[in-house]
Order: structure tokens, then sequence, then C-alpha cells
């Protein structure tokens, strides 16, 4: 379905560019399996969503502290992520809305000797802000900002294994690896690189704010607004609609909803499930709800006694209905996970089996197995680590009772929660935004010498198969690499992947937009330029 | 003046002591806090070297008494210092700037309360006093209570549920800027201004009742009484002038709310006040901004119950013309 | 020669202890005995609630957000507990805490209070000077470090709140002592040579008890609310514990949105009510007391 | 000149007819007034006497149809000229007040609102029923302190209330009631709050101006030699009910009533004084000061013998009471020693041992502040008993029956709470912890001043009951005379600080005096309508 889908969504793009005519589309909707009214429907809906240019849209985020600032490598979240770099600026590559890389400052890429080395274009006639143009020195010293020695980038380990990084020519820039790495275009997209202006000594101007995206920075508030007005010669076609954007850091969220409800900002992220179905009956606004990359888990660590054992950590990852914890604390917004971190749309996943679902004879039968006849344990949460961390955990207590587990949850506080509780306490919950490849996820979080290997877990053959894949080019051959590192974590990892958590926002119907990307938030942060009116 | 200028004096003295205790208290507690700026900031994705660069930048490596020290030396001087967030890069902030508009707007949400709120509870409690046990005293009670027994930010979304949303005559958003013109602003600052009234008026209203009714049994009110003086003019003419340093200090008491007060109606309605600002910092360990901001409300919570002091002398003639 | 007395007086002095109470209750107006039945009931609520409550504090009964119906007669919260249950509950846990925290405060606040008053001279000046730096700092956000620093368990918090509103306690109970210190009986117990002790607990502090119980009730319902307002900002009670405040504050989004089928009233409202009706009796049986200490007539 | 030759009678002011009053203790009400009949000429002064309790201010009220908060007039009628107050309305009845019925209260310094000038609350009520205009009435007011002789009388009325003394507020209190010239003034013990020295000039100012403006009064005391000087016609009030009334002069000369009789018989009271050299304390040129800065105390030497009496007699200020804090430590001497039993008393409070605390006990003017309301008789008296004794609480329990015993009160009331006793039972009490004590020597100071004659009575026989049975010294403070004739062996006279005489009391009392001994107990009231007349003449003529 998902297939036909998409297909569907291309013609009907198609169709409203009126290079595609109505029947040819009706007929296309039916093959695939569209009653007519619906096609109808849908062709009249799409038709409506022809782009128009203009307008202001007001966005309401639930981020943003007065601590935030312009250094996109201290970018924390959703806030500083979309304003700062999705609207006001681009990194080298792009992931599309169907989860590829694609060119974004780069005009191109290419691999060389086994994706040890990386060549990228710098795209033609590419301005900043202040019509200066994009040259590979900026690239460079974009890049290197975040590697300097005393860099506090969130970026930097992600570019340790870059060992050389230079400029040849004006508009080539190579990248040279420690070790093969096909998915290096990925890991360049990432929000905390934006390309930003060589400064004459050498390292780059982030204070300015001048960048070279769809919009150029009008004022930033750190923790209250940013604004920013169209960027007229912006190099992407057919990107970037809105004469203005702004960006209000609401971080309560009935506020939030009672700005959109009241017309006050046209787009509010993370809504409050709670209210979800009221806020679908109001007739001017849509739920748009997109699952991500983004999982909630509970981590164990697998040094530490009883979690040492493996036969125990399947028995605690069958004691949770996760079905039931999607249904009551979700209200069913998100996907059942399978203790594996990729997500289903992410490039390789694969679904890992047996499926762990709840299944208390199963837990028992492990725990006998381990030589125990109940087990107990403390289990750490704050919603800091994700919102409902705590109240899942409350019913997951409920449902390990009936396999003889006894789960003593402990309120965490939410102030220093990644410093004090995470990674040091044994069994906590934790959350990540996901990662667009399989490589960079199970490298940041699963590889024995992760920085944040929240499990503790070293995996010898998985560690080998991370390093092989990365280098390998031919498909088939890491696709099969993938796949079993994901079923190797799925069985003897100390990850419970409890659920890939939806994006779950509302904005106005007079917003149009094309599909919805599911690596990040707001659209994968880039709303600003993909979005339209429609009237 | 004699008497009044000498308290001040004394008052003022004590308030620069508090003051330092203030500061040093939060200090302390500061240093308490689990985790620093560093991890703060970088959250889930704090690494050891990150961390200890940060600190290196913000000098957090060095021993706390120094940098207290350092700290209040630079107060002392009149420089609040610069806010953790932005040092290193070359644009500083200093925690003056940082402060200046939010203070402005806690301010202007204070004051367009009090000068809406302060005269109603006057009037209200004068009234209540005068007509006591009636229906519009037992009326006047009951809601004022029940306003008192609510908890702030329900009634903040109730009054955005109708005021806002139900009939769209405000703003649920109430982001202002400094380019926000003075009308826009206070259009955009009715919904919590009215929030906090309800909130403040109910107190104040009581204890000016209570104030003058306990005075209505002083011998004087019954003598006023047998000179023919008809009850109204006698609450008001007698009974108001010795009950004013009473109602002074309570409505200094919720001046003061106003200003250091009003987190949650300034996290409901996104209002750009001080009291976020503090929140934030504390939540980031900024500990300058957080300082800046105690010092502040200290500050105004000393004055505020200085003026309280000064009327409560002037309307007392033992006090201001002592024998 | 004991027949001295006036009549009034030896008829008051002949009834008994009961009599006295009756008389007391038969002369309490109806906003008193509102008051009073009220709390009744929340006490009853509190202590017997596993008694009362149809289902446990925290066990999942139903799907989320079920409206109000013979299952649950108030409907179900957001995992799908029972409301009706978490209320009574929650009767237990806010009003237990709260009066906690209050009686701890005033046990500090109250002593230390008589005590300066008494002794006035340094003491005096010191305790002020520092309750005067804590008055200074806003609850709320001390609070808030407070508890981030030494965690969030129920009993941090209330010693916490208690530590924080001993201050505003010590206030009243200093100034109304500076009252009752210059009384002759506290000077003929000096000259009799009894301790600090003894003229605190045993002449001092009876003598300040009706300001004190008065604001004790106000005080009291300060704390829940602070309690809430805590609850709201993240910290405050902890899940799954049932406490007013933060049923209100979980599912405080729910407020803004219009009641549309007439029987269905959003959750938040309920524990709200619940606070904003106890608030109001315990004031109306605390206006009452006052009313009777302070001696005033309805005539006036 | 004796009064009521040259005051004119006119026709009946106000006529009250079967007057009953009822007062409301938590929520029962019981009767006050039961059935009082008063009639007044105008120009007349009508004394009203009697004990507390008796009803008589509630009546004074009554007379302007106002009844206080938890009273009510239940019934009779209450002409006034005409008028009937009790079916008046509001209006009417505020109409009538302050412009042709005043009120005098008690307590001047209470009744003085603190907020304004006296100037402003004296023409207040003239202007108010535009009598008259600001102006002319501040004029009038000037005029008024005048005659009332209050020092300089222009600028007297720019003070505010707290500034001025408190015989001098009363007369103020006077003026303002005379500002808009009232047919009646009620006059509410206007002088049981004064000194007698001051009282004397007091009550010289407030007859004489009621003379000059031929006013009619109602003179509301306890003390029967102050009414005498007073009213034309005496009323004497007992629970509510009239006793007798008669012409002021009949009812000193022969009161019919045995209630009336033995409230003169009061005065009769007297010890038979007798003389000791067995010093158990003596005060030796002691020096006292607040704050080391006004000498409150100079150079005082007293002696007090065993067992017997000695009164020390003075005016507020005098530092008679100062005295007492010097010995029981609460104010050591700043100069000068103290000498108990012959050994030299340790100054401070905090320095004595449990013992020397034990044998010096002290008992005060008012029993509602020196007993802790919410202790029962049973912890009163018997914590004493156990702090000093560490005796156990069922012998403690004996001890406190038979001191309720010996103060004659009855055993039944050991559980009882003191705001359930009358005046005279807690002053008993009070007596009774003293005793608890087993003491040397007790302190009483002004313990009689607060109560009702006859009570007084009973508390000093009882006094010296008990001095007999256990040999106690009593250092005896107050300002009454009558007191000391009562019970001291010796007197001690003091004035601002200083010792002005001491000596046994019948030399004391009788010429020669210094001059401050002469004016005090010339001062002193006496049973004769034309005492204070002849007294003012006297010292008129001393001043000529």
């Amino acid at each position: 379905m998902n297939e036909t889908q998409n297909k569907l969504n291309a013609a009907l793009r198609q169709a409203v560019r009126g290079k595609l005519s109505r029947r040819e589309f009706t007929q296309l909707a039916l093959a695939s399996g569209v009653t007519l009214a619906a096609a109808n429907t849908m062709f009249a809906s799409a038709a409506r969503a022809e782009p128009k240019k203009g307008g202001v849209l007001k966005i309401g985020v639930g981020h943003g502290a007065t601590t935030d600032s312009m250094d996109p490598g201290l970018y924390p979240d959703q806030f500083t992520g979309t304003a700062l770099w999705g609207t006001l600026a681009n990194s080298l590559t792009e992931i599309d809305a169907d989860g590829n890389v694609i060119g974004d400052v780069a005009e191109s890429f290419e691999p060389a000797d086994g994706a040890k080395k990386w060549v990228f274009k710098v795209r033609k006639g590419i301005t900043f802000h202040n019509g200066k143009p994009v040259t590979a020195e900026d690239v460079v010293a974009s890049l290197a900002h975040h590697q300097a020695e005393n860099s506090k980038s969130a970026a930097k380990s992600l570019l340790k294994e870059i060992t050389s990084l230079k400029a040849d020519g004006p508009d080539t820039v190579v990248f040279e690896l420690t070790g093969g790495n096909a998915d290096f275009p990925y890991t360049v997209s990432d929000y905390h690189m934006p390309i930003m202006p060589k400064k004459d000594d050498g390292s780059v101007d982030w204070e300015s704010g001048i960048r070279t995206g769809a919009y150029s920075l009008d004022k930033f508030t750190p923790g209250v607004q940013a604004s920013f007005n169209k960027n007229p010669n912006y190099h992407k076609e057919g990107k970037g609609w809105f004469d203005r954007v702004e960006f209000l850091s609401i971080k309560d969220v009935a506020a939030r909803t009672n700005a959109l409800l009241s017309g006050e900002i046209q787009y509010m992220d993370r809504c409050d499930l709670k209210t979800l179905d009221q806020l679908k009956q109001s007739p001017d606004h849509t739920v748009s709800e997109i699952t991500g990359y983004g999982h909630y888990i509970y981590v164990m660590n697998v040094t530490a006694k009883p979690f040492d054992n493996p036969d125990v950590r399947n028995a605690i990852k069958y004691s949770m209905n996760r079905d039931d914890v999607l249904e009551k604390v979700f209200l069913g917004h998100g996907t059942v996970g399978n203790d594996n971190p990729i997500a289903p749309t992410v490039k390789f996943a694969v679904d890992p089996q047996p499926r762990h679902s709840y299944n208390p004879d199963k837990a028992r039968e492990l725990l006998k197995k381990a030589g125990l006849e109940t087990l107990s344990f403390d289990l750490s949460v704050a919603d800091a680590a994700f919102a409902g961390a705590v109240d899942s955990a409350i019913l997951w207590k409920e449902h390990a009772k009936a396999c003889g587990i006894e789960i003593n949850v402990i309120r965490e506080p939410d102030d220093g929660y990644w410093d004090n509780v995470w990674l040091k306490k044994p069994f906590v919950a934790s959350y990540w935004s996901g990662r667009p490849t399989v490589d960079w996820m199970m490298t940041t979080a699963y590889a024995a010498d992760a920085a944040w290997n929240d499990t503790f877990w070293k995996n010898p053959k998985f560690n080998e198969l991370l390093i092989a894949a990365r280098s390998e080019t031919d498909e088939a051959k890491r696709a099969a690499m993938y796949a079993e590192m994901q079923q190797i974590l799925h069985d003897d990892g100390g990850l419970i992947n409890m659920l890939f958590n939806s994006y779950v926002e509302a904005h106005a119907k007079t917003l149009g937009h094309g599909k919805i990307a599911a690596n990040w938030q707001l659209d994968g942060m880039r709303i600003a330029e993909r979005w339209w009116y429609t009237a | 003046m004699h008497p009044v200028l000498k308290t001040v004096l004394q008052r003022l003295g004590l308030g620069l002591l508090t003051l330092f205790v203030v500061s040093v208290v939060i200090f302390a507690s500061l240093e308490l806090l689990p985790g620093g700026f560093a991890e703060a900031i970088l959250g889930q994705g704090a690494t050891p070297e990150t961390v200890a660069a940060f600190n290196r930048e913000i000098g957090l490596d060095r021993p706390a008494f120094v940098r207290y020290l350092e700290w209040i030396g630079g107060v002392l001087m009149g420089d609040f210092g610069y806010s953790y967030a932005g040092l290193g890069g070359s644009i500083k902030r200093s925690v003056s700037e940082l402060i200046a508009p939010r203070l402005y707007n806690t301010f202007f949400l204070a004051a367009m309360t009090a000068i809406v709120a302060v005269p109603l509870s006057l009037l209200l409690g004068v009234l209540a006093a005068l007509y006591r046990n009636s229906w519009y005293d037992r009326i006047v009670n009951s809601v004022t209570l029940t306003t008192i027994a609510t908890p702030e930010f329900f009634i903040a979304y109730l009054l955005m549920f109708f005021f806002a949303i139900k009939n769209k005559w405000f703003y649920t958003l109430s982001t202002v800027s400094g380019s926000t013109d003075l009308w826009e602003h206070m259009y955009r600052a009715a919904l919590p201004a009215i929030t906090l009234t309800l909130v403040i008026v109910a107190h104040m209203m009581r204890m000016t009742r209570a104030a003058l009714i306990n005075l209505l049994a002083s011998p004087y009110m019954e003598m006023a009484q047998l000179k023919g003086v008809p009850r109204r003019e006698a609450i008001i003419k007698h009974a108001l002038p010795n009950a004013w340093a009473p109602i002074a200090t309570v409505i200094a008491f919720n001046l003061a709310y106003l200003v250091v007060g009003v987190v949650v109606v300034e996290v409901v309605y996104v209002y750009p006040g001080i009291g976020q600002l503090m929140v934030d910092a504390v939540s980031s360990r900024d500990m300058p901004v957080v300082q800046a901001c105690a010092l502040i409300f200290a500050a105004t919570y000393i004055l505020l119950n200085l003026s309280a002091d000064i009327v409560s002398i002037i309307t007392n003639p033992r006090l201001l013309h002592p024998k | 020669m004991t027949a001295q007395a006036p009549d009034i007086r030896s008829v008051r002095a002949r009834r008994s202890f009961f009599e006295n109470v009756k008389r007391t209750l038969a002369t309490a107006p109806i906003s008193a005995w509102f008051g009073m039945i009220v709390i009744l009931v929340y006490v009853i609520a509190a202590v017997f609630a596993p008694l009362i409550a149809p289902y446990g504090e925290a066990e999942v009964v139903g799907k989320a957000y079920q409206p109000s119906g013979p299952a649950f007669w108030l409907g179900t919260d957001q995992i799908g507990r029972d409301l009706f249950s978490r209320l009574i509950y929650g009767a237990r846990n806010t009003v237990g805490i709260a009066f906690m925290t209050t009686m701890l405060s005033f046990l500090i606040g109250g002593t230390l209070g008589v005590l300066t008053a008494l002794k006035r001279g340094w003491l005096d000046q010191g305790i002020s000077r520092i309750v005067d730096a804590f008055l200074a700092i806003p609850v709320l956000i001390f609070a808030l470090m407070l508890l981030a620093v030494f965690g969030k368990s129920i009993w941090m918090l209330i010693l916490i709140l208690a530590l924080l509103d001993s201050t505003r306690v010590f206030r009243l109970a200093r100034a109304t002592a500076l009252n009752v210190v210059v009384m002759d009986y506290v000077e003929a117990a000096k000259l009799r040579g009894e301790g600090m002790g003894w003229i605190i607990f045993k002449e001092v502090l009876p003598n300040i008890l009706p300001p004190m119980i008065t604001e004790f009730g106000l005080r009291f319902c300060f704390v829940f609310l602070t309690i809430s307002a805590l609850s709201f900002l993240g910290v405050g009670i902890q899940p799954p514990t049932a406490d007013w405040g933060s049923m209100v504050a979980e599912s405080k989004t729910l407020i803004t949105f219009p009641v549309r089928t007439f029987p269905y009233i959003p959750a938040p409202f309920y524990p709200a009510i619940a606070i904003a009706l106890l608030t109001v009796a315990i004031n109306f049986v605390v206006d009452w007391f006052l009313h009777k200490t302070s001696g005033l007539r309805d005539e006036l | 000149m004796s009064s009521e030759k040259k005051r004119v009678k006119g026709e009946t002011l106000l006529e009250i007819r079967g007057l009953k009053i009822e007062g409301n203790s938590d929520g029962v009400w019981h009767p006050i007034v039961k059935g009082v009949d008063v009639s007044l000429k105008r120009g007349e002064v009508l004394g009203l006497i009697g004990e507390s309790g008796a009803g008589k201010s509630t009546i004074g009220l009554a007379a302007m149809g106002f009844a206080r908060p938890g009273c009510r007039i239940t019934d009779g009628t209450i002409m006034f000229d005409g008028i009937d107050l009790r079916k008046a309305s509001e209006e009417e009845r505020r109409e009538l007040w302050g412009s042709r019925i005043a009120y005098v209260a008690q307590s001047a310094a209470a009744a003085f609102n603190p907020a304004h000038k006296l100037i402003e609350q004296t023409v207040e009520t003239a202007v108010r029923h535009g009598i008259m205009d600001r102006a002319k009435a501040e004029a009038d007011s000037v005029d008024l302190y005048r005659r009332l002789q209050l020092p300089n009388p222009e600028k007297i009325g720019n003070r505010f209330p707290h500034q001025v003394s408190g015989g001098q507020l009363q007369r103020a209190m006077t003026a303002m009631a005379m500002s808009c010239r009232p047919d009646l003034i009620i006059f509410d013990e206007p002088t049981t709050a004064l000194d007698v020295t001051t009282q004397v000039e007091v009550l010289a100012a407030m007859r004489d101006i009621v003379e000059q403006f031929n006013t009619a009064a109602i003179y509301i005391t306890h003390d029967l030699a102050v009414v005498a000087q007073m009213a034309d016609r005496i009323m004497v009030l007992r629970r509510g009910l009239e006793v007798e009334q008669a012409p002021t002069r009949e009812m000193l000369k022969e009161p019919k009533e045995d209630y009336t009789k033995t409230l003169w018989a009061v005065r009769k009271l007297a010890k038979q004084e007798s003389i000791s050299e067995d010093i158990a304390l003596r005060i030796h040129g002691v020096d006292a000061s607040y704050s080391g800065v006004v000498k409150v105390l100079d150079n005082v030497t007293v002696q007090l013998p065993r067992g017997r009496t000695v009164a020390v007699v003075g005016e507020s200020g005098s530092g008679k009471s100062t005295l007492a804090r010097a010995i029981t430590g609460l104010l050591p001497p700043s100069k000068g020693e103290i000498y108990f039993n012959g050994k030299p008393l340790p100054k401070a409070l905090k320095d004595r041992d449990k013992d020397t605390l034990r044998r010096i006990q002290m008992i005060y003017q008012s029993a509602d502040t020196s007993l802790n309301p919410r202790q029962t008789i049973r912890d009163l008296i018997g914590r004493p008993i156990e702090f000093y004794y560490g005796v156990g609480s069922a012998e403690r329990d004996r001890r406190v029956a038979e001191l309720l015993d010996a103060i004659e009160l009855n055993e039944s009331y050991i559980d009882r709470l003191p705001g359930e006793l009358s005046g005279g039972q807690k002053q008993r009490i009070s007596i009774a912890r003293a005793l608890a004590a087993k003491p040397d020597i007790i302190i009483c100071d002004e313990v009689t001043s607060a109560l009702d004659q006859i009570v007084q009575e009973e508390i000093l026989t009882l006094l010296m009951k008990l001095q007999k049975d256990t040999n106690v010294s009593y250092l005896f403070i107050t300002h009454d005379i009558a007191t000391v004739r009562a019970i001291s062996d010796e007197i001690v006279v003091m004035h601002q600080g200083k010792v002005v005489q001491q000596g046994p009391k019948t030399q004391v009392l009788n010429p020669p005096h210094p001059a401050y001994t002469e004016l005090l107990l010339s001062s002193v009231p006496e049973m004769d309508p034309d005492w204070l007349t002849n007294l003012l003449a006297k010292r008129s003529k001393a001043k000529a």
C-alpha cells in the first residue's frame, strides 16, 4: 500500500502541475484500488493544494530556551534545528521525504576507493544571503568548525572519521575517512552542519546568521521567537513559498494548542495526544501524523546484574505489553517496537523474528532458564527521557507482575536526567531521535566503542559486521549484513524498544504540503521551504 | 520626617544584608544542583570532552568561592557579568541586556494588574466591611474565596477558553517583543493581567475587610457613632486612617507577588517575563542570570516592604509625631 | 463568698465541655456548618480511601478517557485509571501531605517565632534576617531548585515546602507572641524561675493559638495550591500518586476544549473543584472561628 | 457655693420607664438591666453608682437610645424631650447624638481616634450637624479648652491624642461633648483611670462647665466620694435593679438599704498598726533606670519588717512599680544594694537560686493579665508547688485544695479556667498562687485597684488573715489611700522616683505632712458633697 500510495502522491503532484489529465489520474487511482469518489476528492483536494506564493507562516514549537545560540554545533532541538537550520540554512546534503540522501549545497558527491574518500561538488551559482557566492573554502571552514580542538559541537564525534578535509579548487571538497563509509553523505546532512561563510581569519562566521537558506534571518530572541524573511534568490526550484516565517517558542502544550485553535499560529508540533480527538474535530485544522525514526526505549546495562544474563534480558523484553502502552499512554500514536532501533522507513530496516510481544509464559520460562523464580529490579525514569516515560513504566509494572517480574519504578528528577541517570543507573528510560541510516544509528549507540552505548553492550560479531558493512558498496550484501546485525541486537541486546513515536503535529487547513519527511519533526525540520499556503 | 528617614536608612541597610544572604543561598543551592551548564545545554548529547570544553570556557573549572567572589565583586561594580550562553563566541550576552527586556515586561504586567487590582480590592474591601454579613458581603467573600482556592493555571486556562478561543476577544499568546507598541502590549497582556487580578484581589480585599472590621470594635468607633457620625463616614473617616498599615503591608506583599510569583501565568500565556527567564536559567544552570534574577526579586520584595513600612509610619501619628 | 460571681459566669462555669461544644455549634452560621461538613467528608474520604474507592489508586482498569458511566462514575484518566478512585486517594495524598507540611512548618515557625519574641537580642536579629532572605526568594522558584537538588521524594517535598512556609508562620508567630510575652503571667513564670520550654509551650503558645489556627487554615490552602503549581511545572507530587494538583496539571489541555455532551465534564475539573471546595470550606470555618475569637457581633 | 443652689432645674428632660436590657454571651441572652426607671430634669445631675455588673453604663448608654453590640433593649420607654428614642429611626437618633445628647467615655485615651488631631475631633460634631461653620467651631473649641483649664488652649487642639496627658484628654473629651451645648451629657466613669491629684482638677473642670451651661448630666461611677461631688441626686444600682434613690445629701447622711450601707462600710476597715525591727527586706540607696537614660528610681531606701505590711504610695510615674521590678530582679538596680534576710540579694533574676525566687513572690494588679487564661486553677496554683517542692500530683492536688480553702474558694473550682471566675475570685487565685510557694515576702502591686469596693474589702481582709497565719510580709504598692489605711503598718510615699516620706502609718497620715504628701492626701475625695468646693477654695487661697 505504502508503495502505491507514494506512486499516487507522485501522480497527484503531476496532475496538479497539469502534466497529467484528470482522467489519467483517476484511472491510475482506480487501478491502485481507490474508489472513484475517493479519487475525485483526492484530485480536488490536491488541486486545492496547489501552491500559492506569499503569506506569513507562524509556527509554535515546544522547545526553545534562553540559552539557545546561533552556533550550529550547539543546536539542541526542534526550535534551533527547524528555525536556524531548516529555514535559514542548508547542509551539504539533504534527506528527502522518502529518506534518500540528495544534494543540497553540494550538487553531487562521489565515493572513491571503497568509500574511504568522498568528493563533493558545490552547487553552481549558490550564494549566501549577503550575495556572496558559496565556495569550497566556506564548506571546509563550516565543517572544520566542529572538528576544532576545543569545539563544543554535538557533531564533533560524527566527524571523527574524517582524516582530511580540504578544498580542491573553488567548488570541490574532498573528504578522506579513517575507514570506508558508504553512508557518509547522510552524515553531512545533519542539522548541526549548515554551510556558513568563512571569515578572513579562516574561522567560520556563525554569529551573523548569514546562511544560504530559503529565508534570511530577521530577528532571533533566544527562548522567545525567531523570524525570517523570504530569500528571493534561493537556489532550490519551487521551494520557500512564504513571504515570512515566524517561530514561537511555546513550551506549554496547552498554550500551543490554544494558539493554534485561536489562529495565532498555523502550525504546532508535539500535539497533546490526550486532546487529539477534540483537535481533529476542529473544522479548520488538520492533524498530521508521521512515524519517524525516533523511538522510546528502556535500556539496561548488560554488564550489571541481573541484566548480564541474556535470558533475563529477553524475559524482561517479553514482559511488556507494548500494544497496551501504545494504546493507553500514547493513545495509539506510534508503531510498536521490536527491540530494533532501526525505523521501518529507514533503508535496510528489517523486522527481526520472533517478535517480542507480551508473553508472560515465555517470560516465566526464560526466567526459569536463568534459574530464577521471580525477578525484581529498579527502573529509573523521568519524563525528561520522553514524555510518557513515567506513565509507560507504571503501566509496564502492571504487565510485568503477571510474569513474576517486580519492577520498582523510580521517578528521577527531570533536571540533569541525562547526566545523573542515563548511562549511570542500570536500567533507565531513554530516547533516540533516530538516524537516517542503519550504520549511523548503530555506530552512535550500539557499537562497542560508541560514545553513547547506553546498554554497554559489546557484541564481537555485531561489531565486525558493522565495520564490514560500512565499506561494503554492494547493496545486497550490505542489506544482508544489516539484517543480521539487527537480528543480533534484537536477540541479545539490552534495549527494549517500546515503540517508534509518531510526530503528531497539527496545522491550519489552509496549508499545503507534499509527502512529509520522517527523519525529523516539522517535515524533516524543513517545513518552511517545503510547505505553502493553498488559499 | 526624622523617624521615617531613620527607618528607611535602617531598612535599606538590612535590605542590603538580606540581598547578600540571598545571593549566598542561591549560589550555594546552584552549586548543589545536579549537572552543570554544559550538561544542561548538551543534554543527551553531552560527552566528557565537550563538557570539559564548555567548563573551561565558562571558567567552571575553578573553585566555587573564587567564582562567587568574582561575581559579587562584579555586582558591587554594577556589572552582573555575562550569561554562560554564548560565552566564547564573539557575541557575548551580558546578563543586564538579557534581563532588561524581560524585566520591563514583568513590571509592565505587574503595573497593569496593580492599577486595576489595588483600587478595586480596596473598594470591595471597604464595602464588604461596611455591609458586613449582607448578601453583598457573602457573595464577594465566596467569589474571592473561590478565586483564591483555584489553581492559577486553571483560572488562566478557563479565561483563555472563554475570552480567546470561544470568543476571540483576546490573544491566547501574550508574546511581546521590544518592538510591540504600548497599546498592542497592553492588549496582549490583558488576559494575564485579568488572571493575576483575580488571584490577588481576593487576598487584598479580604485583608482590607479584616483590618477594618478589627477596628470596628475599638472605643473610638463607638465614640464616633455616639457623636452621630453615620457608619459609612465613620468607617472611611475614623477606621480607614488607622487601617492603612496592615492594608499597605498586604498590598506590598501582593505587588511583590506580581513581580516574583507569576511564573505559572507567564508559562500559560507565553509571556516573556523574568520568571520564565529565571526558571530557564535555573534548569540550564546559567548561574549569572539566576543570581541576577534572584537579586532583582529580593530587591523588589525589600523595597515594597520598605514602602509599606513607610506608609504605616506616616499614617501613624504616634510614630510620625513622637511626644 | 464564692457566690460573688455574676450569674452569667457561674452558668457558663457549670456547663460541661460537651455542652459547650454543642452550644458553640448551635451558634455556627450555615457557612461554617457547610465548611465543617465538607471537611468532615474529605477527612473520611482520606482516612477510608481504600474502603471507599471502587478501584486502586494507580490501578489501570479501563481505556483512556472513558466518559463517566456506571462502571466509572467520573470516567477514566489519560491511562485508564478510574477518576473517582483517584479523586478519593487524592484526598488522602493531597490533604495528608498538605496537612503534614503545614504542621511541620507551624512546628518550626511557631517555636522559633515565640522563642525570638521571648529572647529578642541577637538571636532574634539573626533568625529574622535569615527569614527575610528566604521570604525575599520566590517560593516556587526556590522550591523548584531545592527539589532539583534534593530529589523529588514526597518527604523532600514536605520538608522543603514546610521550611519555606515556616518563614511566613515565623513572622506571624513572632508578631502575635510579642503581644503575649509582655503579659504578667509570662513575667510571673520568669519570676518563678521557669525554663524556656515551659514558658514557650505552656505560657505563650496556648495564648497565640487562635490567630495561629486561623493562619493554619489559610496556609494549609496555600500549601496545596503551591503543590499544585509545582505539579504544573512538572515537579511536585510524582505519579502514580494521585494528587489533585497534578491531576489538574496532567490533563490541563482538556480545560480549553469546549464541553460538548453535557454530562461529560473534562477530567481536570473534578480535582480543581475538589481543591476549590476544600479551600472554601476551610476558609468558612476559619472565618467563623475568627469571628468568634475576635468577639465581634453581627449587630455592629 | 454648694452646687445645687445656683442650678436652675427645668422641666423633665429624660424619662426612662421600665427599662429592660439583655446581653448576649455566646449565643444566650441574659438580663443585664431588669426594669429601671430614671427621670432627669433639665440642668440636673444624676449620679448612677454601683459595682461592676450593676448595669450602670448600660443604662447610661440606653439613655441615648444606644445599646452596645451584643446588648439589646427589650422593654421600656426612653423619652428624651418628647422624642421616643426606642421608636426613633437610626437617622433621628443620630441627629440627637452629639448635638443634644453627648457622651464622655471612661478612657479618653481609647475613645479619641489616634489618627486625628484633637481639634478635628472636637469640632466634628458641631460641623457635621451644621450648628456652626468650621472656623467658628474651632474658635469655640479653643474657648471650651480654656474654660476647662487646659494648658495653652490655642495650641493644644493641634496635638494628637497620644501627645497629651490622660487628665488633659479627659477634659478635651468633655470639651468635645460640650461642643454643641447638648442638653444632656453622659459621663461614664470619666475619672476612674486618673490619679487622685489629676482627678481633682478634672472633676472641678467638668462640674464648672456643666454648671456654666446648665447642662443636665448622668454621672456614672463606682466611687461614692466622687459622685458626691458631682451629683444632685444619686441612684444606687445592683445587678440591673435600682436599690434606692435620693438627693445626694440625704443619701450620704442616712442610706436606707443595707446594700448601700455596705458600700459605705468599706471605708471603715483599718488595721491596727504594729511596728517590728526584724527586717526581712532592706532596699538601700537603690537607683534604677530603663535603658540607662531616665532615672526611674533615685536613691530609694525602704525597709520591710517580717510579718508586717509596708504600703508604697504614689501616683503613676512615681516609680513604685519599678521598685517592685528592682526587687524581683527584672530590672537590676544600677546603684545600691538589696538585702534579703540580711544577705545581699543577687541583682539580676538569672543569678538568683530557686530558693530565693521562691521566697519572694508577687501579686499583680490585674488577675486577667497575671493568670494564664489557658490554664486551669489546678495548674495555676499547682505549678509553684510542683516547681519548688517537686511533689507528685496527688500531693499537689491536696495542697491546692488546702490553698483554695485558705482563700475561701470552693474546691469545685479546681478545674475551671480564670475566664469562668469573677474578678475577686481571680485575684484570690493569684494570692493562692503566691502563697503556694510559702514565701517570706509577697509584693502586692495595686492588687485591689481593679476591684469593686466590697470585693476590695474581702481581698484585704483575706490578705490580713493570711499574714496572721503565715507571718508573711507584704510590700503593698498602691495609689489608693483608703487601702493604705486599711492594711499597712508602715507607709512609704513616693514621688518621681524619690521617697518623699517613710514611717509608721499614723505618723505619715497625720499632719504635719511634707508638701507632696499633703497634696496627695488632700486630693482623696471624701464623702462630703462640699469637699471639692472647699478644697478648691482652700487651694486657691493657698495660691493667693
